[in-house]
C-alpha cells in the first residue's frame, strides 16, 4: 500500500550499462557499413571479375573474392544495408500495426480485446519463416516478400507488449486523473500510454530487429529472401558452404556478420530492458 | 480450472476455424492452376476440364472450403493432386520426425539453459557467470542453420563420428536414429539452449529479488537452497512461456535444419509441396502446424494451473 | 546447542539490563562502495526487551536490521561488530555457514509486505514446517506439519488446519502477516525483528497483528527490535526507542522519555509532526519546521485529554474486545450482522442521511446520493456459468452541502474508491442517483459528464502513480485545461499553472520538472494543483496522505485545509485513519462491507461511536497521546 | 541406406540425386526425376540408348527397316517377363505405343509418337511399325522414356506402381527421402551387380557430398556443386567421373518479345558472354563450350564456337544498331543451383555491354513452368534442357517457350528426318547453323555430368545420355 518514492528516483537515472554501449556500437558498426556502401565500395559488389575468383584476403581485397571474383567486403557492407532495410520494414510493419492493435486492446478491454488478441493468436500461429514460405509461394521470392512475412510474423510480440503495457497504464492513478478531467481516449492514449510503454516498445524494436536479421538470413539460405546477383549476407552464407573445405573464409564473413549484426540489438535490446525495467537489474 | 480448460478450448476453435478460412483463402491465391502443373505443358483443354473434375477445383470455392475443412479435424486431408496419394498418412510421418527432431532439441536446449542459466543468474557478477552471459549471447547470435553445417563439417566429414544427415525412424533402427538425430538435436539445441539460457536467467534473476527469497533465507536456508526450494519453480512460469513460444516456431524454424540434414520433416514437406503447387499438401500442412502451435498453447495453459495455484483459483 | 527462548526468563524488561545483554551492537556501519547507508548504530539489548527504531523513510531503519540478519543486498556491506548472546562469534564477519544456523532459529523477522514476502506457489502449512525441519526443532515431518497448525493457532488464524492447506493468495493481509509471525516464532526465537509489520494493513487489523505481536513476544520473553514509522504504534509496544535520521541514531531512551522530553530537533519534529492533536496558534498542525512551538504531551497531562473511549481498551494488550480468535474479516461479518442499520440497505440510508445541524438545507447540498448501488461482475468464468458479483456499494444516501468538510472512512475493500470514481464520473452506478452540482452522473453520457468534471476534482492516495512520470510538471498540471470546451492559449495556461504552483506552495521553477525530482510529499501539492486548476466546487482526497511519512503528512494536510478555505471548496475526504479524518473534516461517515453504517458530526463519532463497528474502528486507530496515556495508566494502575 | 560393413556392400549401392519423383507415372507427370529413376531399371524400351549416344537393342533382340524407312519390323527378346509375372509379347508393343498415342498419355513428349501410323503384331515375338513417313528421330526416342514397354494389366495406378521389364522392382519409396530397387530373380538378361539399389533423394548439393564422405551413399550422381570436387579428386578413397550429358544450358531470350524480338539484340547477348568464363566461374570449369544446342554425343554435332566469339566492343555496337542502349531487361532464373551460379556472371557480363538484367527467381518447377514455360511471360531466361536431341523442340515449334520463328528451318529438319542417316546428320547441321546465326538462344555450355563415387564401385554411366540413369551394371570391386 505504501511506496517508496525514493527507490523510484534511483532507478529512472542511471548510468548507461555497458552491454547497452557494446551493443550500441556494434548497431552503429552494421549502420555505418550500410552507410558507406551508399557512397562507397572498393569494387562493385554485384559485378563478376572472373580473374579473380575466389581470392584469399589482400591488401586488394580486404576479405578476398567469391566464386564470381567479386570483393567480399563490398558484398558485406552491400548486404549490410539490406539486413537493415528487412530488419527496419518488418519492425515497422510490426510495430505500426501491432502496437495500436495492442493499446486498443488494452484500453478498451471486452470484446474488441478479445477480437484482437484472437487476431494476434492466430498471427502468433504462423510463424515468420512460415508465412514467408507462404509469401513466397504466392508472390515469389524477393526481399519484399521476406520483409513482408517477417514483418506479419513479428506483430503478435508488438501487440502483447503493447496491451500488457496499456493494461498497466491504464490501472494507474493518472490516467484515473486524466479522465476525471474528461481527456478523450485518443488523447489518453497519446500522452499517456504512449509515453510510458515507449520503454517496452523499444525494446520489442530491438529485439524483433535481431530476430529479423535472423529470420532473412534463415529466408536468403532457403532461397525464399533477397535475389541474386544482390548480395545478402544469408545468401552469401548459404553460396559458401561449397567451400567450407577450401575457402572456408567465404563462410566466416557472413557469418560474423550476421552474429555482430544480431549480438548488437541484442545487446542494445537487453540494455535497454534493464534502463526501463529496474527490477530486473537484482538488488532490491 | 475445467472452466478455464474449457475457454481456452473454444479458444482453440474459434482460432482455428478463422486460421482454417485465411489459410484457404491465401492459398488459392497462389499462381497456377493445379490441373495444368499436374498434367504438364501441353494438355489439352478437355483433359483440363476433366483433371480439374477429378480434383474438384472446378467447385465453388465455399463448397472446396468445406470440402476440405470438415474433413481436416477427422485427419483427412484429401488425395494430392500432385502425388496423387493420400495426404493425411503422408503429413503424420512427418509429424512425427518433426516432433521427435524438435522436442528433443528442446530437452537437450533445456538440459543446457536451466542449469547454466541459473548459475549465470546465482553468479551474475562473477566471472563465471558473465562467461556464460556472454556465451548464451553469442550463441542467439549465430542462425541455427550455420550451427549446422559447421557441426556437419566438423564432426560428420572431417571426424566422421556421425553421418552427415538423413533420417532412419527410431522405431527401425534405434541405433541409426541415434546417430542420425544427434547431430541436427544439438545444431537445434545449441541455439535454443543460448536463448533459454537468457530466458533462465532473467527469470532467477527476477525471483532472486523476490521478498519470499530473502524470508526463506531468514528461514536458515542457504542462498542455493532458497533458490532450488523456493525460487525455481516460480522461475519456471516465465520459462515455461518461453518454452511454448519457442517450441512452436521451431517446428516450422526447423525446415532450415531439415534441409542441412536432409531430414523428412514438416517444414521441407511444406517447402517441396510448394516448390510442387501441391496445394492441398501444402494447406493441411499449414494447417497441422497451426493446430500443433495451439495445442502447446493449450497444454501450457493447463501446465500453468498446474504449476500456479494463483491461476487453479481464479476460475 | 543452548535453547535460548527456554532459558530467558519472562521477566520484567526493566530489570534485564542487568544480566548478560541478548544482543549488542558495535559501531556498525552499513555502506555501499559510494556512500555510508548507516553509521556508527550501537544497540544493546535485554533479554525480552522491546525497543522501536523510528524514522522517517531511506533512514535506515530497513538496513540496520536486514545487516544484523546478515542478509544485506549485493552490493552493501557492513562493519563493526554484533554479537548475540549463546553465540562467540561476530555475526559482522561470520561465515553464511554459521549465520544459517542462527537465523530462523535464534533471530528472525517479520517483513513489512506480507503478500510477497511469502512464497506463492507453496501453501503456507508447509512454509511454516519448513523452518523447523530446516532446524531440525521438530522430529519429523509430520510433527512439523502438526506444530504448524498449531502455531497457526496461536497466531489467531481461524480454522488453523483448514488455513495451513491454504496458498497464500486465499488468505486476506492480516491472515498472511500472523502467518509470517507464526513462521517467526516457531522455532522460538531470542530475539524477532519485525520491519513495518503492519503498514500495509487496515488500522482494525493492524491493531490485532500488534497486539498479537505484543502478547507473544511477552509470553515468551522474546526481544524485539520493531521498525516502524508510526510513533504511536511505538508508543504502544516499545520500552525503549532509537531515533534514525539519515542514517544515524539520533536519539535514545526510554518510550516516555523521549516521547515527553525529545532532545533531537529532528525527534521534536517528527513527534509535532504525528501529533494530530496538538495544532499551532493558528488551530494549524505542527510540521517538522514549525516544531519549535510545540509542546510534548507530558506523561501526566495525556491522561486527562484522551477521551475514555480511547482509553478504555488500552493497558492490555488485546484491543478490540472481539473474541481472540476471530479474524479481521469474521470481525466485520459480526459487525455487520449486529449492525441494526445493516439488515435493511433502506432503513440504513435513511438513518444516515446527514442533515447537519449549521445552516444548509439538503436543497443547498452539492453532493446528493441516494440508494447509490455499484455491483461488480467479477470476469465470467465460463461461457454458460454465472457471473459472480462483487457488491462494492450496496445502496448509500447521504448530502454533502456545500462548503462541507466531509470525510468518508471504513476499512479496505469497503467501497470508498468505488464511491469516489462514481461521483467523479469515472464509473456507472448500478442503480440509484448521484447528484454533483446539479449534474446526474447515473445514465450520464461522456459529453454530459464533461461539466460535472469541471465542478468535481480528485486528488489521489500514491502520489508517484498519479503523476504521469513522462510528463512535465508544467503539462500534468495543466491538463485538466485541455478538457473539451475549455480554449486557452499556452501563455495563459501557463500563468494559471504558475499561479497554481504557487498556491500550493512549489518553487515556479517546478513547472519545468518532472516528478521524479520531487519528493512525496511535492508530489501530492502537484496533485493537488493539478485537481484545483479549473477551480471546481468540490474536491474529492482518496487517502491523500496515507503514502506519505508523518513529516510531510502534516505540511499537505494543512495546506489542503487552507486551500479548501482560500477556494471556498467542498470537501471529501477519504481516509482509513480516523485521526487524519477528525482534524480535518467536520462531517463523517463511516462505511463498511458497501454500506454506511454510522454518520454524523466528527466530534461526535469519535466521542461516542454508537455502532459496534464503528467502535471497533475507533478502538483500533491509535493516536500518540492515546498510547502515551495507555502506557501511563498502566504504569500508575 | 547402406551400412558400414564392407560385406554389406557388395550387395547393395546407394545413389544420391537430386529432386525427388512427386510420383511414379512419367505418362502424366512431367519432370526428369521420374523416368531417371525407372528408365532402364524398372521399365524397358525395345531399344537403348548406349553411353556414347548410339542405339543399342533391348526388349527388341534386332529390327529391320524397309527400303521406303517407313517400316520397322522388330523381334523381341523371348523370356522376358514383367515384374506382375506376365510374359513381354507383341501385343504389349502395341499397348505401349498406342497408349502413348491415346489421351492416357498427356506428356508432352508423347508427340514423339505422333509420326506411328499404324503397329501390327506379326507374332508372339514380332512386331511391325509403320510410320507416315520416314523418321530418323523416332527409334532413336524408342530409347527414350515414351518407347517404355507395359503390361496392359500393369497400369492401373501407375503413379504408384511401376510395373515393366526391368532388372530391378521398387521394392519401397519412403517419401521425402529414398527409393529403393530391388533386383529381379526372373529378369530376363545378365542380373544386376547389387542386390538393392537406393536412391536417395537430397535438396540439396552439398548435402550429397557430405553424405558420401561420412559414407552414407555410395555414388552422388549429377553432382551439383563441382566446387567440391577438388577435395575427391585428390583422395583416393574416391573416384571422380566427368560425363557429358545431353543437356544443354541455354541462355533463352523471348523471340517474340522486345528486346529479343530483334535479332541484333540477341546477337548482341551472344557477342557479350564470356561463355568460357561462365563455366569457369559458375560451374567450376566443368562442361562443355560448343556455341550450339547439340551436345557432342549427338550425330549431327558441330563446334561452332567461332560464330559468336566473346566480344563486348561487337555487342555494343549492335546494341547502337539496334536502339537499344542502356538495356533494362528481367532476368527470370529458375531456383536451381546452375541456374543461380549461371545468372550472377552473366548479368555482370550483360552489364558491361550496357544491358541492365534484374534478376528475378522463380521457383523450379511449378512457378517457372507456369510464368515462363506456359506463359511465355518472360524476357530472358536461363534453363537446363535435359531432354536428348531437343533441337526440334526447342526450335521448329514458333509456340514454344522460345518462340523462334522456324520458318526458315521447317522444311529442311523435315527433309532432313525423313533422309538416309548421312543425309540426316547432314541436314540436321544445316539446320543447327541457320538456328545459330538466327542467334535463337544462347547455350552456353553442354552440362556435365559429373558423378563422384566410392573408388570402389564399378559400372556407373557416367554419360547420361537419356534420362535414364541405368543402373543395370553397376557394383563392386
Ligand atoms: N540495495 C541497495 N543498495 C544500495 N543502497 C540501498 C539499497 N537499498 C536501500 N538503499 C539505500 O539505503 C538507505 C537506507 O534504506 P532503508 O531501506 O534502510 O531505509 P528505511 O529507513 O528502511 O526506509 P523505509 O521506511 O522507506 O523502509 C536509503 O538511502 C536507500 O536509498
Ligand atoms: N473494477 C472492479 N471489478 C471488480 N471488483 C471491484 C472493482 N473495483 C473494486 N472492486 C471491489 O469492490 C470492493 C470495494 O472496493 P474499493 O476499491 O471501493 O474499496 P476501498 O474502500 O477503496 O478500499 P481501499 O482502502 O483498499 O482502497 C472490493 O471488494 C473490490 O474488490
Ligand atoms: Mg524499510
Ligand atoms: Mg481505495
Amino acid at each position: 500500500m505504501t511506496t517508496q518514492p525514493a527507490a523510484v528516483v534511483r532507478s529512472t537515472r542511471r548510468r548507461p550499462a555497458p552491454t547497452l554501449l557494446i551493443g550500441a556500437a556494434l548497431v552503429l558498426l552494421v549502420v555505418l557499413a550500410a552507410l558507406i556502401s551508399f557512397v562507397w565500395t572498393p569494387y562493385d559488389p554485384v559485378q563478376a571479375a572472373p580473374a579473380d575468383r575466389l581470392q584469399g584476403s589482400s591488401a586488394a581485397h580486404l576479405m578476398g573474392t567469391d566464386r564470381y571474383g567479386r570483393d567480399v567486403f563490398s558484398g558485406i557492407l552491400y548486404g549490410a544495408r539490406i539486413t537493415l532495410l528487412v530488419g527496419l520494414v518488418a519492425v515497422g510493419i510490426a510495430l505500426l500495426i501491432g502496437t495500436p492493435l495492442g493499446i486498443l486492446a488494452g484500453m478498451r478491454g471486452g470484446a474488441v480485446e478479445e477480437v484482437s488478441m484472437r487476431a494476434a493468436d492466430i498471427l502468433l500461429a504462423f510463424p515468420a519463416l512460415l508465412v514467408a514460405i507462404m509469401f513466397g509461394a504466392v508472390f515469389g521470392a524477393s526481399t519484399t516478400t521476406a520483409m513482408l512475412a517477417i514483418g506479419i510474423g513479428s506483430i503478435p510480440g508488438f501487440a502483447r507488449v503493447a496491451r500488457s503495457g496499456t493494461l498497466q497504464v491504464m490501472s494507474t492513478e493518472y490516467v484515473l486523473a486524466a479522465k476525471a478531467s474528461s481527456q478523450g481516449a485518443f488523447r489518453i492514449a497519446r500522452r499517456h500510454v504512449l509515453p510510458n510503454i515507449a520503454g517496452m516498445v523499444v525494446v520489442q524494436c530491438s529485439v524483433s530487429f535481431a530476430i529479423a536479421v535472423l529470420a532473412e538470413a534463415a529466408l536468403s539460405f532457403l532461397g525464399l529472401g533477397t535475389p541474386p546477383p544482390v548480395p545478402s549476407w544469408g545468401r552469401m552464407l548459404q553460396e559458401s558452404q561449397q567451400f567450407l573445405g577450401t575457402y572456408p573464409m567465404l563462410a566466416v564473413w557472413p557469418g560474423l556478420a550476421i552474429a555482430v549484426a544480431v549480438l548488437g540489438f541484442n545487446l542494445v535490446g537487453d540494455g535497454l530492458r534493464d534502463k526501463f525495467d529496474p527490477k530486473l537489474n537484482g538488488g532490491r | 480450472m475445467a472452466i478455464r480448460l474449457l475457454i481456452n478450448l473454444a479458444r482453440f476453435a474459434v482460432t482455428y476455424v478463422a486460421a482454417t478460412v485465411l489459410v484457404f483463402l491465401f492459398m488459392r491465391a497462389i499462381p497456377g492452376d493445379p490441373a495444368q502443373i499436374a498434367l504438364g505443358v501441353n494438355a489439352t483443354p478437355e483433359l483440363l476440364a476433366q483433371t480439374r473434375a477429378e480434383f474438384g477445383t472446378d467447385r465453388p470455392l465455399v463448397v472446396q472450403y468445406f470440402d476440405w475443412a470438415l474433413g481436416l479435424p477427422f485427419g483427412d486431408f484429401g488425395t494430392s493432386y500432385v502425388t496423387r496419394q493420400d495426404i493425411s498418412p503422408l503429413v503424420l510421418d512427418r509429424v512425427q520426425v518433426s516432433l521427435i527432431l524438435v522436442v528433443l532439441a528442446m530437452i537437450v536446449a533445456l538440459l543446457i539453459a536451466i542449469p547454466f542459466g541459473t548459475l549465470a543468474a546465482v553468479k551474475h557478477r562473477s566471472a563465471g557467470g558473465i562467461l556464460v552471459s556472454g556465451l548464451s549471447q553469442l550463441g542467439v547470435a549465430v542462425p541455427n542453420f550455420l550451427a549446422g553445417i559447421l557441426l556437419v563439417v566438423v564432426f560428420a566429414v572431417g571426424l566422421g563420428w556421425f553421418p552427415a544427415n538423413g533420417w532412419t525412424p527410431p522405431g527401425q533402427d534405434f541405433g541409426d536414429f541415434a546417430s542420425r538425430v544427434a547431430l541436427p538435436v544439438l545444431a537445434l539445441a545449441s541455439v535454443q539452449g543460448a536463448i533459454l539460457t537468457r530466458y533462465v536467467r532473467s527469470a532467477v534473476m527476477e525471483v532472486m529479488s523476490e521478498d519470499y527469497l530473502r524470508t526463506a533465507r531468514a528461514k536458515g536456508l542457504g542462498k542455493m537452497e532458497a533458490l532450488f526450494k523456493h525460487g525455481l519453480r516460480n522461475a519456471s512460469i516465465p520459462v515455461l512461456t518461453v518454452t511454448s513460444v519457442q517450441l512452436a516456431a521451431l517446428i516450422i524454424g526447423a525446415v532450415v535444419i531439415e534441409r542441412v540434414f536432409v531430414i523428412p520433416g514438416l517444414g521441407s514437406m511444406l517447402l517441396d509441396a510448394v516448390g510442387n503447387r501441391d496445394l492441398l499438401t501444402v494447406q493441411s500442412v499449414v494447417m497441422v502446424l497451426v493446430a500443433i502451435t495451439l495445442i502447446i498453447n493449450l497444454v501450457v495453459d493447463v501446465l500453468y494451473t498446474i504449476l500456479d495455484p494463483r491461476i487453479r483459483k481464479a476460475s | 546447542m543452548q535453547r535460548l527462548g527456554e532459558t530467558a526468563p519472562s521477566q520484567d524488561p526493566n530489570r534485564g539490563e542487568t544480566a548478560e545483554p541478548l544482543l549488542r551492537v558495535e559501531s556498525l556501519t552499513v555502506a555501499t562502495k559510494d556512500r555510508p547507508l548507516v553509521s556508527q548504530f550501537n544497540l544493546t539489548m535485554a533479554r525480552g526487551e522491546r525497543i522501536g527504531l523510528i524514522g522517517e523513510s531511506g533512514s535506515g531503519k530497513s538496513m540496520t536490521t536486514t545487516a544484523l540478519m546478515g542478509l544485506l543486498p549485493e552490493g552493501v556491506s557492513a562493519s563493526g561488530s554484533i554479537r548475540l548472546a549463546g553465540h562467540d562469534l561476530d555475526l559482522v564477519d561470520a561465515p553464511d555457514k554459521r549465520l544459517r544456523r542462527i537465523r530462523g532459529n535464534d533471530m528472525t523477522m517479520v517483513f513489512q509486505e506480507p503478500l510477497t514476502a511469502l512464497n506463492p506457489l507453496m501453501k503456507v502449512g508447509p512454509q511454516v514446517a519448513e523452518i523447523m525441519l530446516k532446524h531440525k526443532t521438530a522430529a519429523s515431518g509430520s510433527a512439523a506439519a502438526a506444530r504448524a497448525v498449531e502455531l497457526l493457532a496461536d497466531v489467531k488464524l481461524p480454522d488453523p488446519a483448514e488455513a495451513a492447506k491454504a496458498y497464500p493468495h486465499q488468505l486476506s493481509g492480516g491472515q498472511r502477516q500472523r502467518v509470517m509471525l507464526a513462521m517467526a516464532l516457531a522455532n522460538d526465537p531470542a530475539l524477532l525483528l519485525c520491519d513495518e509489520p503492519t503498514t500495509a494493513l487496515d488500522v482494525t487489523v493492524q491493531r490485532q497483528v500488534l497486539d498479537l505481536i505484543l502478547e507473544s513476544v511477552q509470553r515468551r520473553g522474546t526481544g524485539l527490535l520493531f521498525i516502524t514509522h508510526d510513533l504511536s504504534v511505538v508508543a504502544n509496544i516499545c520500552d525503549r526507542v532509537l531515533v534514525m535520521h539519515h542514517g544515524e541514531v539520533v536519539e535514545e531512551g526510554s518510550t516516555e522519555d523521549v516521547f515527553s522530553r525529545p532532545q533531537h530537533a529532528y525527534t521534536r519534529g517528527l513527534l509535532a509532526a504525528s501529533d494530530l492533536d496538538a495544532t499551532d496558534n493558528d488551530g494549524r498542525l505542527f510540521t517538522v519546521a514549525s516544531a519549535g512551538g510545540y509542546i510534548p504531551p507530558a506523561p501526566d497531562q495525556v491522561l486527562d485529554e484522551v477521551p475514555a473511549t480511547a482509553l478504555h481498551l488500552s493497558g492490555e494488550p488485546a484491543g478490540p474486545k472481539a473474541d481472540p480468535d476471530t479474524a479481521e474479516t469474521a470481525l466485520a461479518e459480526t459487525a455487520l450482522t449486529e449492525a441494526p442499520a445493516a439488515v435493511s440497505p433502506a432503513a440504513a440510508s435513511r438513518a444516515v442521511v446527514v442533515t447537519p445541524e449549521h445552516a444548509h438545507d439538503t436543497d443547498a447540498a452539492v453532493i446528493r446520493v441516494r440508494d447509490l448501488v455499484r455491483t461488480y461482475q467479477r470476469q465470467r468464468t465460463s461461457l454458460f456459468g454465472q457471473r459472480t458479483e462483487v457488491q462494492a456499494l450496496r445502496g448509500i444516501s447521504f448530502d454533502v452541502a456545500t462548503g462541507q468538510r466531509f470525510g468518508v472512512v471504513g476499512e479496505s475493500g469497503s467501497g470508498k474508491s468505488t464511491l469516489l470514481r462514481i461521483l467523479a464520473g469515472l464509473d456507472q452506478p448500478t442503480s440509484g442517483s448521484v447528484r454533483v452540482a446539479g449534474n446526474e452522473v447515473a445514465g450520464a453520457k461522456e459529453s454530459e459528464l464533461a461539466e460535472l468534471r469541471r465542478q468535481l476534482q480528485i486528488v489521489f492516495q500514491d502520489p508517484m502513480g498519479s503523476l504521469n512520470p513522462r510528463m512535465k510538471v508544467q503539462d500534468i498540471v495543466a491538463e485538466p485545461l485541455l478538457a473539451p470546451g475549455q480554449k486557452l492559449d499556452s501563455a495563459r495556461q501557463r500563468r494559471l499553472v504558475a499561479e497554481m504552483l504557487g498556491a500550493v506552495g512549489l518553487p515556479a521553477d517546478s513547472a519545468d520538472r518532472f516528478p521524479h525530482q520531487f519528493s512525496g510529499g511535492q508530489r501530492q501539492r502537484i496533485s493537488i494543483a493539478r485537481a484545483l486548476i479549473c477551480q471546481p466546487r468540490v474536491l474529492v482526497a482518496d487517502e491523500p496522505v496515507s503514502a506519505l511519512d508523518v513529516s510531510v503528512r502534516a505540511q499537505v494536510l494543512n495546506l489542503l485545509s487552507d486551500l479548501v478555505d482560500e477556494y471556498q471548496l467542498t470537501l471529501v475526504f477519504v481516509s482509513h485513519d480516523l485521526g487524519v479524518v477528525r482534524y480535518i473534516c467536520d462531517n463523517v461517515v463511516v462505511m463498511n462491507r458497501g454500506q454506511i453504517v454510522e454518520s454524523g458530526g466528527t466530534e461526535q463519532i469519535y466521542e461516542a461511536p454508537r455502532h459496534e463497528y464503528t467502535r471497533t474502528l475507533v478502538n483500533s486507530s491509535m493516536s500518540l497521546r492515546a498510547e502515551l496515556a495507555a502506557r501511563e495508566a498502566a504504569m500508575s494502575g | 541406406g547402406s551400412s558400414a560393413s564392407p560385406e554389406a556392400q557388395q550387395d547393395s549401392v546407394t545413389v544420391a540425386l537430386t529432386g525427388e519423383p512427386v510420383n511414379l507415372d512419367f505418362t502424366t507427370t512431367a519432370g526428369a526425376a521420374i523416368p531417371q529413376a525407372l528408365m532402364s531399371n524398372v521399365y524397358e524400351g525395345l531399344v537403348e540408348i548406349d553411353q556414347e549416344g548410339k542405339i543399342q537393342p533391348l526388349l527388341a533382340e534386332s529390327w529391320e527397316l524397309s527400303d521406303d524407312r517407313k517400316t520397322y519390323t522388330f523381334k523381341l527378346r523371348e523370356g522376358a517377363k514383367f515384374s506382375n509375372g506376365e510374359p513381354f509379347t507383341a501385343e504389349d508393343v502395341k499397348f505401349s505405343i498406342e497408349r502413348v498415342q491415346s489421351d492416357e498419355w498427356v506428356s508432352s513428349l508423347k508427340s514423339k509418337m505422333d509420326v506411328v501410323d499404324a503397329v501390327n503384331v506379326l507374332s508372339d515375338t514380332e512386331v511391325e511399325v509403320v510410320l507416315k513417313q520416314p523418321s530418323n528421330a523416332w527409334l532413336f526416342d524408342m530409347g527414350t522414356l515414351v518407347g517404355a514397354m507395359f503390361d496392359p494389366s500393369g497400369v492401373d495406378d501407375l503413379a504408384n506402381t511401376a510395373i515393366g521389364t526391368g532388372p530391378y522392382t521398387i521394392e519401397a519409396w519412403n517419401r521425402g527421402q529414398s527409393i529403393e530397387l530391388a533386383a529381379r530373380d526372373d529378369y530376363w538378361g545378365e542380373k544386376p551387380g547389387v542386390e538393392t539399389a537406393t536412391l536417395r533423394y537430397f535438396a540439396d548439393a552439398v548435402a550429397t557430398t557430405n553424405a558420401l564422405q561420412s559414407g552414407d551413399v555410395d555414388v552422388v550422381y549429377n553432382m551439383q556443386a563441382p566446387e567440391l570436387l577438388s577435395s575427391f579428386e585428390s583422395n583416393d578413397k574416391f573416384q571422380v567421373l566427368e560425363g557429358t550429358s545431353n543437356g544443354e544450358i541455354v541462355l533463352s531470350m523471348n523471340n517474340k518479345e522486345a528486346p529479343f524480338d530483334d535479332v541484333r539484340v540477341r546477337q548482341a547477348v551472344m557477342h557479350a558472354i564470356d561463355r568460357q568464363a561462365v563455366v569457369d566461374t559458375a560451374w567450376n570449369g566443368y562442361g562443355t563450350v560448343v556455341g550450339g544446342p547439340v551436345p557432342p554425343t549427338d550425330p549431327y554435332f558441330e563446334d561452332l564456337n567461332d560464330v559468336y566469339p566473346y566480344d563486348p566492343a561487337k555487342a555494343k555496337e549492335l546494341l547502337k544498331e539496334a536502339g537499344a542502349e542502356n538495356l533494362d531487361i528481367t532476368f527470370t532464373v529458375p531456383t536451381r543451383p546452375y541456374a543461380t551460379a549461371v545468372s550472377e556472371i552473366v548479368v555482370s557480363q550483360l552489364a558491361e555491354v550496357g544491358i541492365n538484367a534484374k534478376i528475378e527467381s522463380a521457383e523450379f518447377p511449378a512457378v517457372w513452368l507456369d510464368q515462363v514455360f506456359t506463359k511465355h511471360d518472360y524476357q530472358m531466361s536461363v534453363v537446363l534442357a535435359v531432354e536428348s536431341r531437343d533441337v526440334l523442340a526447342m526450335f521448329n515449334n514458333p509456340d514454344y517457350y522460345l518462340g523462334y520463328d522456324n520458318s526458315k528451318i521447317k522444311d529442311a529438319a523435315a527433309k532432313a528426318d525423313a533422309s538416309d542417316e548421312a543425309g540426316y546428320a547432314a541436314g540436321m547441321k544445316d539446320v543447327v547453323r541457320t538456328i545459330v546465326d538466327d542467334a535463337a538462344a544462347d547455350v552456353l555450355f553442354i552440362f556435365p555430368n559429373i558423378v563422384v563415387a566410392d573408388a570402389k564401385v564399378t559400372g556407373i554411366p557416367a554419360n547420361s545420355v537419356t534420362e535414364a540413369l541405368d543402373l543395370t551394371n553397376i557394383g563392386w570391386k
